[in-house]
């Protein structure tokens, strides 16, 4: 399965992209596997992405956690702790 | 009938003209509470020169949009309004309008403080500042989280 | 500098003018919190053709600077303006303003929240409504008094 | 001493006055010898001031109680739960 990861704010920064295309084995995961294989580049995605780093996702531009199942074509978002308002 | 209007962009907007709109026409409406963001000079200590506020397009007006659904189905709300501003900012613009109409004062002061306590977790956006020092990322404030899960314990009410 | 501005009278007021004065050209504000209050159509299953606001003119600008400074006293404030209206109105006449101008949004909506709970449990105004029926004295709430005693309870904060 | 008293709202329409003057003996008392002495005049008087009617004081433009001192010349005020806002 394919999806699609978007970055943001200080995150966009650090990995120095916008988003990209992931390829993950089989039909059906949690967004905590999408996590793992980005880890697994080392620095600067390992620290980032620590389980105690505090960052935040979205699947299909809604909040959600490790454990929001994802699935071919979905969009995940990787970013900060939001600051608008 | 309950209105909703959301608007993401980087246009200004006129706080009055948003309250008159929430109840011109409209005589069951009996309280306006509305709220304001502006960009201050200073943060955490820092002068600031610019803000910029990144947003995620895709996912912004639907966050709110979710975001003001709750408030009407917490509360009796006649209509709601939301405006976030992006892009580049100066201190004393302004950011953020949030007004809810009612007929009662209480429904609309709580759904207001609700919404923007919610936005302010929920809603994706983020803000770099431009100090004399350099740009930096406005990082979170668990008083924010706090604020946020105030609402929550009130869910069995 | 903190600043207070109340204004009782027959005039009407422009609520976009007011929560302007409350920012513009103080880069310190960040949130300002305002509430209007307006006279609806309907009040307890009667439909209201006018209404005329009583008030006890040598009290009525003291209770409402007490009431303020009370806030002020509580929260951290830049700016508080109160405004009432009094004489005769019609549905959908703006009666009562209160903005509140903070550095952060949560002592804004609390200090904008207390002054209207406490305006209307201690300011002396009353309100008489002509219907199709005839005249009547509009009868206070008991949610008004609960509204006010809730921040008895935060005294001791 | 002497008191001036103001009525506001139903209770102005009710005593079909906008205040008047008071004579009270000694030079001091508290609010509720004021409402005593208005009380004893009958209806609509002691109905309207009764106990329980749920009537408000204020002395010199402040809210007060029936234990609230009162001396030659304060202004006392005596109307209905307010309902401005």
């Amino acid at each position: 399965m394919k999806v699609k990861v978007l970055y943001f704010a200080k995150l966009r920064e650090l990995f120095g992209m916008e988003n990209e295309e992931l390829e993950l084995p089989g039909e059906r995961a949690h967004a905590a596997a999408v996590v793992d294989l980005l880890r697994k580049r080392g620095e600067p995605w390992s620290k980032a992405l620590a389980l105690d780093a505090g960052y935040r996702m979205a699947v299909n531009q809604t909040l959600a956690g490790l454990v929001t199942p994802v699935q071919d074509g979905d969009e995940i978002a990787i970013f900060p702790p939001v600051t608008g308002g | 009938m309950m209105q909703l209007k959301i608007l993401v962009g980087e246009s200004d907007f006129d706080p009055g003209a948003e309250i008159a709109a929430l109840y011109t026409g409209r005589p069951e409406v009996g309280a306006v509470a509305s709220f304001v963001g502006l960009v201050r000079d200073i943060n955490d200590g820092n002068s600031v020169t610019t803000l910029t506020l990144e947003h995620y397009p895709a996912m912004t007006e639907k966050s709110l949009r979710e975001i003001a659904d709750e408030a009407m189905g917490r509360w009796r709300l006649l209509d709601v309004t939301v405006i976030h501003r992006v892009g580049r900012l100066m201190p004393q613009d302004r950011i953020v309008f949030v007004g809810v109409a009612s007929m009662h004062r209480g429904d609309a002061f709580a759904a207001c403080e609700f919404i923007m306590d919610y936005l302010k977790t929920r809603a994706p956006f983020w803000k770099k500042e431009r100090t004399p020092e350099g740009e930096r990322w406005v990082e979170a404030r668990g008083s924010d989280d706090d604020a946020a899960m105030r609402w929550e314990k009130q869910d069995g009410k």
